[in-house]
């Protein structure tokens, strides 16, 4: 159905844009095993992404751009390079531009942390390939927490400037993390299929004071961003750097719509 | 030189008649440990610098399949630098060390890495012909006299096998796609095809320190050789993709059973060895800039370490 | 207060009350000084932010006519707060004071900056909406009691007035365009309606500072007049253009030859003025990051100048 | 003739790449007054691409990419948004990222010092439409040199930070200015209506030395950069910011081939 189908694209666009800013770090990263762990997560992430991006496909063929007679492009990347910003539906957290590896952390923990609840709950999902998704995922999202909840820990009891830029890179990403628990129509209307994000909430900000606790942090307190209108990521009102982020993605596949690769 | 230096001497050169391996704790002379230490940092900074060229592409490459490749790839060149900045450690270098010398250019890198990434298909021509050149430069450097060497190289080439056999893949699935598509290839090859001969290094008339690597175990064929062996391996590949090589002298020799071809431009190449190529400044810039931008990040991470030790 | 002092103020209210200008130099109260830097301070600030929204797009105006333009308007956006900048300076305060305010959230700016703008159509509703109410706003400041800020609103309302038949011109241009252009103007204006309607402030009954504002001669409608003024000028606009506006409860009333329409909500305006809005963090941030990397510009401006003195 | 389309694509790239770069300025300048500054020799410079885009339009109307049949798109927008890569004819000195001020100083002095001379000469082509343009870009162009001029001293004289960053910034742009100087076969082949640009090299020496006189500066003696098998800017041969900066730039247009704006 086209809940399912957009519920899918959800889940994989946050995995797709996350796993795009990430592989921004390749060949800038503080050290070679940064490089490593980080494209490891950027791998699994795309991994998770494509998963979904089938099963979006399968659910609703429709959401799928058309594309001209002939064209050999497949629905996963059809859906990657041929939707327009308002057809993403990631939330706006993933999008931001990285900032420093401090800011990149934080936002990390802050996104794994959320995903990692997501989907221990989507196992138990009425849809198979959901189930099984989440199944996988849920392994690569505990490494993915742990990993950013050590390197939080460590900038913000390492030296001054490490801990002044963990505060910066925390409250960076805080304006978009009201957003993660916002129950969207889509969800309410697939119980038992989904998950309602406000379920993950507590465990969510329970794994957050245990970081902040070991790292001597304050939770941040700053206000979360407003949608625009009623309007967010969910429903593909993003932010400015969204549309940087897809003209440099998409420039190749769309100047080849008949391309193959 | 003492009698028991001398029989260490007489030792270490029997092990390498014997095609057996020099390990970390064995004796080897000074000019032996130099050579490897500044080969084997060489080798890694190559697998650090050519994550650039490709990398360039990790944000537009143009399926998610060929996203999830190439990121898989890049990552694996970081992994080859780890293990051959530990093989140089187990002679006594330093990685911090080496990665200095790397940014202030007083270490090099391959020349290949010198050359820019202007279409996609340059990341399959780089997987095909960059990679197929390094793998017949390294498929030797696994019998290496130097058993961590040796044993990286192992390792090493298995995994650019696959990536050559990834980038020529894509070649193919590009030749199959639009005229748009074939044009870029052969676009790319035409760039690609004499940097990639130039990678074996100057012809053997003018490659003075090869005969004391090759009687140190550490080299096994000429430049020369090696370039011929290349040749030969790549040309039906050309055929059988449905691309040229941008070379008239490009022949099939019968009776020596084996394509003759062209001289590249060594001028070329001096000029890209001694800083004039069209990306050398570019390439340790953003190597340094990594660096430097990850200092703080190190620091950190060594103050952490220390509080933790003063805890426990 | 002194008997001079008390005939000082009575030539005040005198100059006021005639319509008259008070100069620099004239004395004045200084509540009225006070509240007179805030607003052109306020509305400095508005011009600076409000260049990021529109200039997000200057990189990539699809067409050279629309770049050109879009890069002098972000340029004359600038030029507004330079003589902005410089009207609060006639009145004592300092430009890098105020900069300071700015990026460090003690002094305001336009709410309705902190809106993102996804799509190039935003480029023409800011024109058309966002701009259109500003000179709603700003057309009876000409006619301010402060002569400084009065002379510089007519140069800026006059160029405000050409950015506006710019934004309304290129809206046209699209809706002539094709079915996703004209859907990219629709959903744009469904953003922008709301915020541009609350850009008049909040409704009269809750804006406790207008009364003094009108007596000064620094506000002469109250927001509730200039709403409904810009309500009734953009509607038949709307209407030549072909879009609608997203208030089921815009109608024309005959008896009172106006538009009736839906009340904004408020509290969104409340959350955006007090630092929740959707871009709030990410307009300041640019703004100090810009500030900040400037430093050592300017830092190095001051030494050359100093070291010319000496010279001289 | 295709040969004078090809020159005038030389021109106009290099300003209209140029002129892309310095509207990235645009928000982030040091000062207002260079916010004013940059744009306004960003859009001289977009003025003179525009003019020199239509000239080669005029001149050999094949150079202008296809496009489906009843697209609006005026010439001038179809070569700059519907070219690829290959077919930009930039010098690599413009497309380089912007990096700080005094960077920005630097490429923007040496490429004014080198276009004022080009404009200068042209001013007597045989051409009368790129005579018309180089008398009016000869009066844009001595304001944009003095005024990188002027920053370039102030920076090399102002303080320790400012100075070594205006070294490092001229080192930055120094290995592509051998290009600017290199003829190019359609130069060649116009002769009496092309600048041959040896002719401008003496000249260029000559305002940067009397700059670096008044900044104290040595002359960089870093290498050029090589071209790619004898092929770069002028032969579509770019650098690999070039892409980056072609996917931003073009992608609305390429996105609406049918679009009016």
């Amino acid at each position: 159905g086209t809940a399912l189908a957009a519920y899918c694209l959800m889940l994989a666009d946050d995995a797709l844009i996350m796993s795009q800013r990430l592989a921004e770090w390749s060949t800038n990263a503080p050290e070679l095993e940064e490089e490593v762990a980080l494209a490891n997560i950027g791998l699994d992430l795309l991994g998770q992404a494509r998963l979904l991006l089938a099963r979006a496909a399968a659910a609703d063929a429709p959401c799928v751009p058309a594309l001209p007679d002939g064209s050999p492009v497949p629905a996963e990347d059809a859906l990657t390079y041929f939707r327009d910003e308002r057809e993403f539906r990631n939330v706006r957290l993933v999008e931001a531009a990285n900032g420093d590896f401090a800011a990149s952390t934080a936002r990390l923990f802050c996104f794994s942390a959320w995903r990692l609840g997501i989907l221990q709950r989507l196992r138990e999902s009425s849809d198979p390939v959901l189930a099984a998704v989440a199944a996988k995922g849920v392994k690569e999202l505990t490494y993915h927490r742990d990993y950013a909840a050590r390197w939080l820990v460590t900038l913000a009891q390492g030296t001054d400037e490490s801990r002044r830029r963990m505060v910066d890179g925390l409250a960076r990403s805080w304006p978009y993390v009201g957003e993660l628990f916002d129950t969207h129509p889509v969800e309410s209307s697939l119980a038992g299929t989904a998950v309602d994000p406000t379920d993950v909430r507590a465990e969510f900000d329970d794994a957050l004071a245990t970081v902040l606790g070991a790292a001597a942090l304050e939770r941040p307190d700053a206000p979360f961003a407003q949608s625009v209108g009623g309007k967010a990521g969910r429903d593909g009102v993003h932010t400015e750097t969204m549309g940087h982020l897809l003209a440099e993605m998409q420039s190749v596949a769309r100047a080849h719509p008949m391309g193959t690769w | 030189m003492t009698v028991a230096e001398a029989e260490l001497e007489t030792g270490f050169h029997e092990t390498i008649e014997h095609e057996q391996r020099i390990e970390p704790r064995d004796w080897m002379p000074d000019g032996y440990r130099k050579t490897l230490v500044r080969q084997i940092a060489q080798h890694a900074h190559s697998e650090i610098i050519g994550m650039q060229p490709e990398g360039n592409w990790l944000t537009r490459a143009p399926s998610l399949r060929r996203k999830a490749i190439l990121l898989a790839k890049v990552q694996d060149e970081a992994g080859h630098g780890l293990y051959l900045y530990s093989a140089a450690e187990t002679l006594g270098a330093d990685r911090a060390d080496l990665t200095d010398k790397l940014i202030t250019g007083r270490q090099k890198y391959s020349s290949i890495f010198n050359y820019p990434t202007p279409t996609f298909a340059d990341v399959g021509v780089i997987g095909w012909l960059v990679d197929g050149a390094a793998i017949c430069n390294q498929v030797p450097l696994c019998r290496s006299s130097y058993g961590p060497y040796a044993r990286a190289m192992i390792r090493i080439c298995k995994e650019e096998s696959f990536h050559q056999r990834q980038g020529y893949e894509l070649l193919m699935c590009m030749m199959r796609g639009t005229d748009e598509q074939r044009a870029m290839v052969q676009e790319s090859v035409d760039r690609w095809w004499w940097p990639s001969l130039m990678m074996f290094g100057p012809p053997d008339d003018d490659s003075p320190n090869t005969a004391q690597s090759m009687a140190w175990g550490i080299k096994r064929h000429t430049n020369d050789e090696l370039r011929q062996r290349f040749v030969d391996m790549t040309v039906p590949q050309a055929d059988a993709l449905g691309v040229t090589f941008p070379d008239p002298g490009l022949a099939w020799n019968a009776e020596r059973k084996s394509y003759d071809f062209g001289e590249p431009d060594w001028s070329e190449l001096k000029a890209v060895i001694t800083g004039h190529g069209p990306c050398n400044a570019q390439r340790i810039e953003q190597r340094k800039q990594a660096h430097d931008d990850g200092a703080w990040v190190r620091e950190a991470a060594t103050a952490f370490a220390h509080k933790q030790k003063e805890t426990a």
